[in-house]
């Protein structure tokens, strides 16, 4: 197993270190359609510490660790923000289902948790001593 | 954000000069677009080749722009790379936009 | 201040994380031949801890601080291996001395605390709590 | 390690793929430039354009083969990006290998 532990600010400009990392550390094991996957998903999950737990409030830390095994990865993002409500990931299928021939009403959010459910194979969310945990699996 | 741009006949071209539309940019990003549809600019063809990665708070960004330009003209994207592209059809909104290959492609989609 | 922390278990392949992150971090405040001094001393001084504090056994840590300031960036690495002697660095004199026409004699080695201290502002080494603390110091 | 090789009149040219040469490989790239010294290959230019990163270990790599192939025959590197030709200035190993610019002047160099 290779362990690697990024923590970063809270600063949406800070993502694309956990972008990299994640490339980096995952570059030895998977092809380069699965690392966009990993790469996205880890973009978007670091924003919404930022954007959602956060709220943006700026110095707070975000925590990333990847632990790569013989034909896994496993992503855990820590964060100290506000909780998420679970119901809201549950609800997430990973589709997205919108009319893409009326205009007006197009989302323009909404999409980041089901991106990171449609990229990796396994998504767990986990409030444990007032700390968010987020537990991202995928199989080479 | 830098963008450069050019007219070509009667479609102004923007050429996109990031490596990545992530968060940090989102609103730039969306800010300028605007600002070059409010200014009755009523074919645009974004030129997306120096893109490597875009995030979904950048997609939105330019379903917002998408929306925004509304009947009053057109709009379309050229140029995506492949993680791009996967972008756009892991979220369906390759069914939205109208994606071309080459600038040429684009102009031909635009004055049709 | 942005604060960055990047902790990597110690195999030579790794130490390209600590690089990626250094000039990521860097490339906000620094031009790119600063960027080169930064990532070549952060690469080197890995290096020597994964080579001489940890004698190559893997699967220990290196933990790499990033501290950007306003006008100067501060690195910090720390290792629990082996203590470095202080008069090796303090009698690095940042200066490559060798008689480039005695082919068999040159140096294959010997360069990474001089490349260091040569491309740094500052660097300070020091022993606390078993652990060895490295500080470098670069103005922008 | 990538090398690819040709010959071009009596040179060897060994063409890096590599992007980084660091303390990863620098066991390798010393091992596999030292058989084509030891393979009585006399004059060897090698082509550095793809390599970004050198780190002291890799260096040192490179000081080796160039002890090794000693009296036997010549070496000379070219192609050098800048922060490698930065590395070889503050080592002060510029001064110890012959560096050019294009593969024209290295056989150059290694033919006079
Ligand atoms: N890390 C998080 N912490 C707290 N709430 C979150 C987090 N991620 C997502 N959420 C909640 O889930 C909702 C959906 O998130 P997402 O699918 O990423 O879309 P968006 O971020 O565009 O709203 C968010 O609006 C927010 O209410
Ligand atoms: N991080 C370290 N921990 C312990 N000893 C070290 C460390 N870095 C350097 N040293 C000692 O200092 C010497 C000089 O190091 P350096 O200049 O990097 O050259 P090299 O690593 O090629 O020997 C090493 O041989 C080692 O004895």
């Amino acid at each position: 197993m290779n362990y690697t532990n990024l923590i970063i600010s809270s600063r949406f400009e800070n993502t694309r270190l956990a972008a990299l990392c994640a490339t980096e550390v995952a570059s030895r094991s998977f092809n380069s359609e699965a690392l966009n996957e990993i790469e996205l998903s880890i973009v978007e999950l670091v924003n919404n510490c930022i954007e959602h737990a956060y709220e943006e409030s700026v110095n707070q830390q975000v925590s990333i660790e990847f632990k790569l095994f013989k034909d896994h990865l496993i992503i855990e993002v820590t964060d100290n923000g506000k909780a998420l409500d679970p119901s809201i990931l549950d609800n997430m299928n990973g589709s997205f289902d919108f009319d893409p021939d009326d205009l007006d009403n197009l989302p323009e959010g909404g999409f980041g948790l089901n991106i990171i459910k449609a990229s990796m194979d396994e998504v767990k969310y986990e409030r444990l001593n007032d700390k968010n945990h987020w537990l991202l699996t995928k199989f080479c | 954000m830098k963008i450069e741009s050019k007219n070509v006949n009667n479609t102004l071209v923007l050429i996109l000069q990031e490596k990545r539309l992530d968060a940090s940019q989102a609103v730039s990003l969306k800010d300028e677009i605007s600002e070059y549809i409010k200014a009755d600019n009523q074919n645009i063809a974004i030129n997306l080749h120096t893109v490597e990665f875009v995030d979904s708070s950048s997609l939105g960004a330019l379903v917002s722009c998408l929306k925004l330009m509304g009947s009053r003209g057109r709009l379309t994207l050229f140029g995506l790379n492949k993680p791009v592209i996967s972008m756009f059809k892991l979220t369906r909104m390759d069914r939205v936009f109208t994606l071309c290959e080459t600038e040429e492609q684009a102009l031909e989609a635009l004055e049709a």
